[in-house]
């Protein structure tokens, strides 16, 4: 029988998930978990799985390097494994700054140099006619700014490096 | 009854605009700025124009053009839907400069009560008891005297606004001149006006209002109440008909006093009188909406009466079908509004691609949606993507089914959906209790995270099962055993990203 | 109440009973046939046994097998749906008999009741008229007998029937005994029950019946009527409420009949009371449906009542939770029955794929969906697709809403649908004025035909847009001009078949 | 640009169908009828047309040979050119009886050389629990019988062959 193998990674964790199809009846390894299922792809995306006698409605749609999956009125994103992402992530300490919603940046009110307090406000962004303030989460010197009023930014963008005081 | 009619709207509401023209025979002409060329509302209208790039000052808020646009088209009226020109005056009366007719009350009344600070006075002078507030000037230090003797906590709110924008809370002196500042900006950005006024934070109210009609004959009625108390950055989330709070009593004061407020300025076609109402059962006014609600529905689905239709009757010249004693409430009705937002990070905007959207069906269901399968989220606009809203045979029932329908509503893409959190806030003690209170999301469900966390293993397997079918081994691809599994032929998997 | 259900049932009725459930937290069991392994019912459902082989008999009508499923799946109740063995008394029995509950009424009311003939006689002995027919004996000889006695036309129909199975109109003593033969041949195949009667055929009726609701506390009350005229083969096909014929004086006396009818046969849970009304509004007794009927979606939409969430509380023991006075109509609804059937050619049913169905959305359009994309229709069951209700706040408006839902109703694929018919039923002067009898349709749209005919271009042309964007130019196909459109390059079209 | 040709059956007409394609606007001609059309495929098979101004939704489904088009509340199948089935249809003369719906023979009531009369019952078929008389529409002498009890039958298939009298 042949043994399919595809990774996912969920939070921080990157699963592996081995598939045997006969038919209609799937074997899933994950780990040490062994699922016994059937499973019959359904219109618009939905999958329909019995699992011990229980059925159950998944949906799933697939971007070029995502999957999503909603079950049980829960859904969730399976990024692919891609290491770099995981570095850049794990970069974002306490000392950047970053976007916190995907908008315009409305003004940037700081700049490289600036001693900056606790709280102070130093980039204004604006997403859906709502204004947000970019405030300083300790205080300390901006290290760079990443950012210009105008640009549209995406979320989790760096905006504004600050060095530690 | 008009034969054609431009909506000067976007989303849900255009679409429910057109299909309530397509029901009565009426050609619908849609517009739509670059963001919005292949949304559904530009599908569904006989006809749609282009109005300009995305920036709603450009587009949506571009009166001018828009009435350029109905005259060309020969449409007779124009909707505005809510939000947007909706309550813009001076379109209206542009509107109606121009020969069409405006689906809303006259410029007059608009002014008169649409107006935040010109509705209290009327309401004051009614004897309708307002909240506590400053609205006579918009000089910084006029209006930090007046904040101390109002007292903190209070609210700067936008003079035009609704929605939540353009409005600040305040809870202290230093806090006021910078919350001044940026709701005027946002004010400005959003209703092209920035004045403000003040008004006193009530504690802990219920965000009650009433369903208003008036037609031009002088007869107005009103179709009862919604409670709106569920709120996040002082937006409604869930709202719900009949109220929990109130008791028949209350009920016919408060309503009384909105159909005499509506009779005394002459008031027609679809308004809402906003109330806050205390602990101890008092009722404020709290502002006029001179437009039809977002969440609207629910009062269609308690009263049997289609607003939309009516807002159209009687801006064609027709009389209010009913009298104020054929109207009663039947069933309990709530909504939920999908929005394209992460509850777990201050409710901010999402955005994205939806990738799939499957909306609930069953009896008593009702989804007004404005963003579907294939459709993009974008910056520009209110996140909202459909209303979920349920009618039942009592509150325990409608809860039942809405439960059922937010666990029935699936949303995929990269664009966040507060669906979960939603499913929570229905869930939650007080929100079953009927015990919320505008601070509710604040205080009892600060710090929500979604259940969800990592993908169990079932969600994994169901992702693999569903990327073997998608690309299944391809013919020349060699089988291998159980025991070869790490041999290079199964790791042509469709989803083999980077390594381990 | 239960904490777990199976039903006894298929299509769209299972799929409406499980998500009643689903709102209620109980858990469900559905059961299938090979023909209905990947159908909707069998999807929702939480758990899904296979009963057996597609006919019938060995699946849906298998009583032992089925509450051994039950049984097995530790269910305490069976809801039976309507047709199958809903309204036979020897399966209620028999689910009562295995501990568990049948969710309807008891056996003993369904044979006094549900029995066409033990019906009749209560009911004559209840001062409710009945229509003059025959029913002493099984006996040709006799039949042909009293025949002559009632007089023709009239009715060959079955003891055990509904939904028009196993009825032939007689219009004269040459037809009876083939009709009688056939009709018992396909009463035995439906209800496997060969017993028949004779009843007088009333001349142009209206086809009214009143839904009745008792529980098991002696209480009844009546849900008012609903209008069946339009039918086709016998067997109803738009169903509205409140009927246009009925004045307020004959609603409630013939309400009353209904509630007394079912006071005295101590009936619990739905039950229908079909009558025959004449030009002269004299109404006739005609049958009884002890179980839900497929059309109980409308009478939901005007009460406010879920009917099957209703018998499930019942079932449970609990009490009616309104009495007559509460209950009142409100706005106007009407179904239609979508059949994949060919109205232009005897309303014959149709099988086939259904590639792709999308329902209507809107406000107040409701749709009961048994069949859906990629799901096959087949010979073996009742062809009917989905039920599309429509809510309006009275009956033109309903009738608007109705038309849009229809042209909205979008199923393509081999199979042929009734849709285009419905939309002319629903704009036929007969009907928009009220002025349906049960012979509507056989006198006012024999020889019907679609208008739509050989397709139009434009319907050529997006079929052609549709084939290129699926398959465009191939990135080494030869660009060609104009002029050189008969190269075979250009040939090489998604849907090139067959020569000139 | 180029010029993409498809021909459709509708009816008994066979139509060919030329379209040019640039971005989202479509030049269709069908014999002298010119379209300028924009086009664009939406999500579920629904495809966004504009022409002169005027807005409609399609709805296009296909199976292997065929083009189904809903339009403005109208439904069409579009057939494959095949001239064989052009044939076939016109070979269904008066003299022969065709399965007025799918479903399985019930019973035959005559043999190849019977007489039979106007009205006799030929052929029982059922479906769908339902019973159909396939009855002689003329008197005649039974030809060929082309079904068996038990056999399941297509729409149009042919059943028996009457030879006229």
């Amino acid at each position: 029988m042949t043994v399919r193998e595809f990774q996912y990674q969920t939070g921080d964790e990157v699963r592996t998930v081995l598939v045997e199809a006969q038919g209609d009846q799937f074997v899933v390894r994950i780990g040490d978990n062994v699922l016994h299922l059937s499973a019959r792809l359904a219109a618009n995306g939905r999958l329909d799985l019995e699992l011990d006698g229980r059925r159950l409605r998944a949906y799933i749609a697939r971007s070029d390097a995502r999957r999503y999956v909603s079950l049980a009125g829960n859904t969730w994103t399976l990024q692919p494994p891609d290491p770099r992402r995981l570095r850049r992530h794990e970069a974002n300490d306490g000392g950047s700054l970053t976007a916190t919603m995907p908008g315009r940046v409305l003004d940037v009110l700081v700049a490289a140099g600036d001693q900056v307090q606790k709280g102070d406000t130093l980039v204004l962004l604006e997403a859906m006619k709502m204004e947000l303030r970019i405030q300083a989460p300790a205080a300390g010197q901006v290290a760079r700014v990443l950012c210009a009023a105008g640009e549209v930014v995406e979320r989790g963008q760096l905006l504004v490096e600050l060095a530690k005081p | 009854m008009f034969s054609k009619l431009l909506i000067a709207n976007r989303g849900e509401i255009a679409v429910r605009i057109i299909r309530a023209c397509q029901e009565m025979g009426i050609a619908t002409v849609a517009i739509y700025s670059d963001a919005d060329a292949d949304s559904l509302h530009v599908a569904l209208a006989d006809a749609a124009a282009r109005i300009g790039p995305p920036p709603p000052a450009e587009s949506y808020l571009a009166a001018d053009k828009i009435i350029q646009v109905a005259l060309d088209h020969g449409c007779e009226a124009i909707h505005p839907g809510y939000g947007f020109l909706s309550e813009n005056a001076t379109f209206a009366d542009a509107v109606a400069a121009s020969g069409l007719t405006f689906v809303g009350p006259s410029a007059a009344a608009m002014r008169s009560l649409g107006s935040k600070t010109a509705a209290r006075s009327l309401m004051q002078a009614a004897g309708v008891p307002v909240v506590p507030g400053y609205q006579a000037s918009q000089d910084a230090a006029d209006l930090a005297a007046a904040a101390d003797a109002v007292g903190y906590p209070l609210l700067v709110k936008a003079t035009a606004g609704g929605g939540g924008k353009g409005m600040r809370s305040v809870h202290a002196r230093t806090e006021l001149l910078p919350a001044l500042e940026s709701a005027r900006r946002e004010a400005m950005n959003a209703f092209g006006d920035d004045r403000i006024y003040l008004e006193k934070q009530i504690e802990r109210p219920h965000h009650i209002e009433f369903q208003v009609f008036g037609d031009h004959f002088g007869h107005a009625v009103h179709l009862f109440e919604r409670e709106c108390s569920v709120q996040r950055r002082h937006q409604k989330i869930v709202e719900e008909t009949p109220s929990p709070l109130l008791d028949g009593g209350l009920r016919r004061r408060m309503g009384e006093a909105a159909v005499e407020a509506v009779k005394a300025a002459g008031y027609t076609n679809a308004g809402t009188l906003e109330f806050l109402v205390d602990a101890q059962r008092n009722f404020y006014f709290l502002e006029m909406n001179t437009r039809l609600q977002v969440e609207h529905p629910i009062t269609e689905l308690v009263t049997g009466v289609d607003l939309v239709k009516l807002q159209l009757r009687v801006a064609a010249g027709e009389p209010l079908p009913f009298v104020q004693a054929d109207l009663r409430q039947r069933g309990h009705a709530i909504e939920c509004r999908i929005y394209a937002e992460d509850p777990a990070n201050q409710f901010l905007p999402a955005i994205g691609k939806v990738l799939l959207a499957v909306e609930p069906v069953g009896p008593g269901v009702r989804v007004d949606a404005g963003v579907t399968t294939g459709d993009e989220v974008t910056l520009h606009y209110d996140p909202m993507l459909a209303k979920l809203i349920v009618l039942g045979e009592n509150r325990p029932d409608a809860i039942g089914k809405m439960r059922w329908a937010l666990s029935h509503y699936v949303v995929l893409g990269d664009v966040i959906t507060n669906i979960p959190f939603l499913n929570d806030v229905l869930a939650h003690p007080r929100f079953v209790s009927g015990d919320t209170t505008t601070d509710f999301v604040d205080r009892d469900l600060a710090g929500w995270q979604p259940a969800a966390g990592a993908a169990p293993d079932l969600a994994l397997a169901a992702a693999a099962i569903a990327d073997l079918l998608a690309a299944p081994a391809a013919a020349g691809e060699k089988s291998v055993t159980d025991g070869d599994r790490f041999s290079p032929w199964n790791r042509a998997g469709a989803f083999r990203l980077g390594g381990q």
